[in-house]
């Protein structure tokens, strides 16, 4: 099967919770999707033996807000009310190797209270993936099997994720 | 009573253990000899370099990056330079990219002796040992004279390589190509024929392909377990498409599999390498970099000698990366060890654990 | 002034010093010779001396929670164990000091006190390593010990004695290597399992239990078990040569000997990888003890038939 | 008398100890956050072709049983404490070496989150070796120094232990 004809299918497999679709790249494809419909996508990319989960991570967009005016999913979460109205958003990406062929689930998230069902019922190897990026963004992943921190010390103080764009190391 | 025979034995294997090289700290529990349970806690070797490589400029992360870790540092240096080239629309001329896959191939060549030493030392074989790293050696020698350097070679620069080869430095290599290639045989007569090996590999850790798959495997200990993935054959970079390697798979999926794939990967290393050697193309080694990268995504995938190594890249248009992701294979493989410990020895463990090859600086950063 | 002598006889020669001086050079040709055959050059030949010499002048740390008494006391026993054994056999193919019918068994029973002693040593602290090894090491013992015991058993009958000056007179006419070649390779191997050489171990494998059942020694216990070890390897390779390869009458005899049969096991020591403890008990039971059972009922029904 | 006896006696013991000491370091290898580059080329110092035990010196596994601690890396987070419980469970006397450019000052990993620091920030360093990483036989011309150095300093004990003997000789 080719690049292009592996894209396609999963794209057609996403179809149903897409809320938005690019191709960065010629080999890949970003689909913008809800948060509260991440494990029924991952579900059925699994389902239909979709490539293989290659990583999790996320982008803090900390005074990168005005890039999102015309973004639906941004004008969904703030209609939610969840949102102060300065907040930028985090975006969560969960990219899926099929070959040559990746396609990345892309959700934004609330700055504050930011939550994320976990895909570890489905793919149990997400497990250090999920609790990198909880850790590190301050994501919840809620009930992922272990939330225990995976590379930050134990007595690390709550609230601080070191990969947010407003941490700085040395003034912790 | 009942309780004090209840409570659970746990042995504890790092963060400093001889069988651990680097820092890792894995818990055993374990009844008599037999392992009941085992987790696993990472973040000894954590220094944040992702976040570090926000705060330093594209130039400076290269060797920031190469320094993840030193037994692959070319493949870290490798995935960054072929991502940051990709944004910047830049392609390496076919000398430099020719020049990476031949490091990465001598790279690979001396990981996986670097490997067998140190698994044979697990197994209390030190003899083999011994002679695994004495003739890593002359791998090292190859590359020192090729790089300028025994571990971080520093090879790559933005937009092409540094090193160049003439013909005598190519004769050199060839030499010790050879003369590894006929030691390496002997190592994979020793791997499938030594019995007190073989008691300590085969059967040893076993996962079927279809667990190999669930636990989300990667590199030469998914392919010990027929996973066919290989990013230098799914997704060919450098030069890979001109001087194309076959997929080493084993369907045993056993620790002596493990060995196995790995030993037979060295032949088409060396066979790659010397391919490379006789054909290599002329030209530049370096094409024009900007200081500044394109705004822009991408992703970068290399196969490490441990496996796919994916970097995700994000450029902001200035001369620092937004966000660098780098998700090593090490990272994957844990499972293996978490996933197959119950029900074995624990004498096995420190093989199972090498038989993954595990990188605890690749892993935490 | 008999007990000066006696004093004497223990301390300087045949046993004390001297044959302390012979296990350190005995070790020293093993870690040679195993160096050499793993491609390096190895240690230089005061290597031993002086680790034994650091070690004592080192500061020995006591750990939490352990029985003082017994921290302290087990290493002399076992040194003193193994030095007493050293009394009656013919170390240097010189006469033992010390000989009477049955010393055989009370020689053997010696020899394993140094065993019995690091296990209760690594049982006594609380460190996990310690006690995993500790568990292993006494596990090992009662899997060598019995065809050990067979093997220096078989000998014993063909010569009609329990004394080993009498053992070793017979055997200078009869080489017995030829006659129970089983026997001598069991004891051979019986013998790397006492010392936990290479394949046997386990009970201190260092990548899986750090150093087993001395993790937590330091200092001056630790030498004096390493003393033990050294002391013990010279006197199992005695009794071995003394009982198999023809007897032991001289000094020259004694180090062609005993160094052949280093050279065997320093090869055999680089050869093989680590057995796993169950692996080493099946060995010994399965394959071991019921070889040397089958030699040594052949051995005394060929007895019965010639007498 | 007897107390010249005694300083004599002191003397040589002091002497013998310092022999011992200088010819049989025990090592044991710490990686407090290293990039595995100075932990690969320290255990090739053990290989046949650099083979540290001509000079004695054999890696342990049980900080117990170790005379110097090898240290590679800058320091992280998780690490510091087990570093120093390391440290404190070696028996005196003991000795460290700082192998590596971040194990001497954090080198390029200077200014990281999960860095504390480098070694002689938490323990006390008796010998550094620079490169990243030192080449093998680096390490092992810094090892020999680090016992040349110890050579030196109990020759210094030995004579003044000579020195009172001779003051209270007069």
């Amino acid at each position: 099967m080719s690049t292009e004809a592996t894209l396609q299918t999963a794209q057609a497999l996403l179809a149903p919770w897409t809320k938005g679709a690019r191709a960065p790249e010629p080999d890949r494809l970003d689909v913008l999707i809800d948060a509260a419909d991440l494990t029924a996508a991952v579900q059925t990319l699994h389902d239909a033996r979709w490539g293989y989960l290659a990583a999790i991570t996320a982008l803090d967009y900390l005074g990168k807000t005005a890039s999102f005016a015309q973004d639906a999913r941004w004008q969904a979460l703030m209609a939610s009310g969840r949102v102060p109205a300065d907040g930028a958003p985090l975006e969560a990406l969960y990219f899926f190797a099929a070959g040559r062929a990746i396609v990345t689930l892309r959700m934004l998230l609330p700055r504050e209270g930011a939550a994320i069902a976990s895909i570890c019922g489905i793919l149990p190897s997400a497990s250090f993936f999920e609790r990198e990026l909880s850790e590190m963004f301050g994501i919840t992943v809620t009930e992922t099997p272990d939330p225990n921190h995976l590379f930050l010390p134990e007595n690390w103080p709550a609230g601080v994720h070191p990969l947010r764009k407003d941490f700085a190391p040395g003034r912790q | 009573m009942e309780n004090e025979t209840r409570e659970k034995f746990i042995i504890p294997i790092g963060p400093q253990h001889p069988a651990l090289k680097e820092p890792g700290h894995f818990e055993f529990s374990v009844d008599g000899e037999t392992v009941t349970g085992a987790t696993v806690r990472l973040g000894y070797v954590h220094r944040g370099i992702e976040k570090a490589a926000e705060e330093r400029n594209w130039v400076q992360d290269l060797y920031l990056l190469e320094r993840i870790c030193g037994i692959c540092s070319h493949a870290h240096a490798l995935a960054y330079s072929l991502g940051v080239e990709k944004l910047a629309g830049v392609t390496a001329p076919p000398r430099a990219q020719a020049i990476r896959q031949l490091v990465a191939e001598l790279e690979r060549v001396h990981s996986h002796l670097l490997w067998l030493g140190v698994s044979a030392h697990e197994a209390g074989f030190d003899t083999l040992f011994m002679f695994s790293w004495r003739d890593r050696e002359t791998i090292m020698d190859v590359l020192e004279g090729l790089t300028g350097n025994r571990v971080n070679y520093s090879v790559n620069v933005l937009g092409g390589v540094k090193a160049d080869i003439d013909d005598a430095r190519a004769d050199a290599i060839r030499r010790g190509i050879d003369f590894l290639e006929e030691r390496t045989q002997h190592y994979l007569k020793i791997a499938t024929s030594d019995e007190t090996f073989l008691r300590r590999t085969r059967g040893v850790g076993y996962t079927s392909r279809e667990q190999a798959e669930e636990l989300g495997l990667v590199g030469p200990t998914a392919r010990a377990a027929n996973v066919a993935r290989d990013v230098r054959v799914d997704v060919p970079y450098a030069a890979y498409t001109d001087f194309p390697v076959q997929m080493t798979l084993d369907t045993r999926g056993d620790l002596e599999a493990r060995f196995v794939v790995r030993i037979r990967e060295l032949f088409e290393s060396y066979r790659v390498v010397r391919q490379i050697l006789d054909r290599l193309p002329a030209g530049e080694l370096t094409a024009r970099m900007p200081r500044r990268i394109k705004e822009g995504e991408t992703v970068s995938r290399i196969e490490a000698p441990r496996g796919e190594l994916f970097y995700f890249i994000k450029s902001n248009g200035s001369d620092k990366p937004e966000r660098i992701k780098v998700r090593t294979p090490s990272i994957c493989n844990f499972a293996v060890v978490t996933g197959t410990a119950k029900g074995h020895q624990l004498a096995d463990m420190p093989m199972i654990l090498a038989g993954m090859d595990p990188c605890f600086s690749c892993n935490d950063r | 002034m008999d007990i000066v002598k006696d004093i004497l006889a223990i301390l300087i020669f045949p046993a004390g010093l001297a044959v302390m001086a012979g296990g350190l050079a005995y070790e020293w040709i093993d870690r040679k010779l195993v160096a050499q055959l793993q491609n390096r050059i190895g240690p230089r030949w005061f290597q031993p001396a002086a680790d034994i010499v650091k070690l004592l002048a080192k500061e020995e740390v006591l750990p939490e929670g352990v029985d003082s008494r017994l921290f302290y006391g087990l290493p002399v026993v076992a040194l003193a164990g193994v030095l007493t054994a050293a009394l009656y056999v013919p170390l240097f193919g010189l006469a033992p000091a010390h000989s009477f019918s049955g010393d055989l068994i009370v020689a053997i029973y010696l020899l394993s006190m140094l065993t019995l002693c690091s296990g209760l040593a690594g049982a006594n602290t609380n460190d996990r390593f310690s006690l995993i090894g500790a568990t292993r090491t006494l596990t090992q013992l009662f899997s060598y010990e019995a065809p050990f015991l067979l093997t220096l058993l078989g000998p014993a009958i063909v010569a009609g004695s329990w004394q080993i000056s009498e053992i070793n007179a017979y055997a200078g006419g009869h080489w017995l290597l030829f006659t129970q070649p089983v026997g001598f390779v069991v004891a051979l191997i019986g013998l790397m399992g006492k010392l936990e050489l290479p394949p046997f171990d386990a009970p201190e494998a260092e990548t899986e239990i750090v150093a087993g059942a001395m993790t937590e020694y330091s200092g001056r216990g630790w030498a004096l078990f390493r003393l033990g070890k050294n002391v013990e390897l010279i006197i199992g390779l005695t009794l071995i040569a003394a009982f198999y390869l023809g007897g032991l009458s001289d000094p020259l005899g004694f180090l062609l000997k005993t160094l052949a049969l280093l050279l065997a096991v320093a090869g055999l020591q680089a050869l093989f990888a680590r057995l796993r403890i169950d692996q080493t008990v099946g060995l010994w039971w399965r394959a071991g003890a019921l070889l040397v059972l089958a030699q040594l009922l052949a051995t005394i029904v060929l007895k019965g038939m010639t007498a | 008398m007897a107390t010249i006896l005694g300083k004599k006696w002191d003397e040589a013991l002091e002497q013998v100890k310092t022999w011992a000491r200088v010819n049989s370091p025990w090592a044991i290898h710490f990686n407090s956050g290293s990039c595995n580059g100075c932990d690969i080329e320290i255990l090739a110092t053990v290989t046949p072709r650099y083979d540290l035990e001509r000079f004695g010196v054999k890696l342990q596994g049980s900080p117990r049983h170790a005379d110097i601690l090898i240290c590679t890396g800058p320091v992280t987070l998780q690490a510091r404490d087990r570093l120093k419980r390391v440290y404190e469970q070696m028996p005196e006397p003991k000795f460290v070496v700082a192998v590596g450019s971040c194990a001497i000052s954090g080198g390029v990993f200077q200014g990281c989150y999960g860095v504390v620091g480098h070694i002689d920030q938490v323990i006390p360093v008796d010998a550094y070796i620079p490169g990243c990483p030192p080449r093998p036989e680096a390490i092992i011309d810094g090892l020999v120094k680090l016992l040349g150095s110890l050579q030196a300093k109990g020759e210094a004990t030995a004579g003044e232990a000579r020195h009172d003997s001779a003051t209270a000789h007069s």
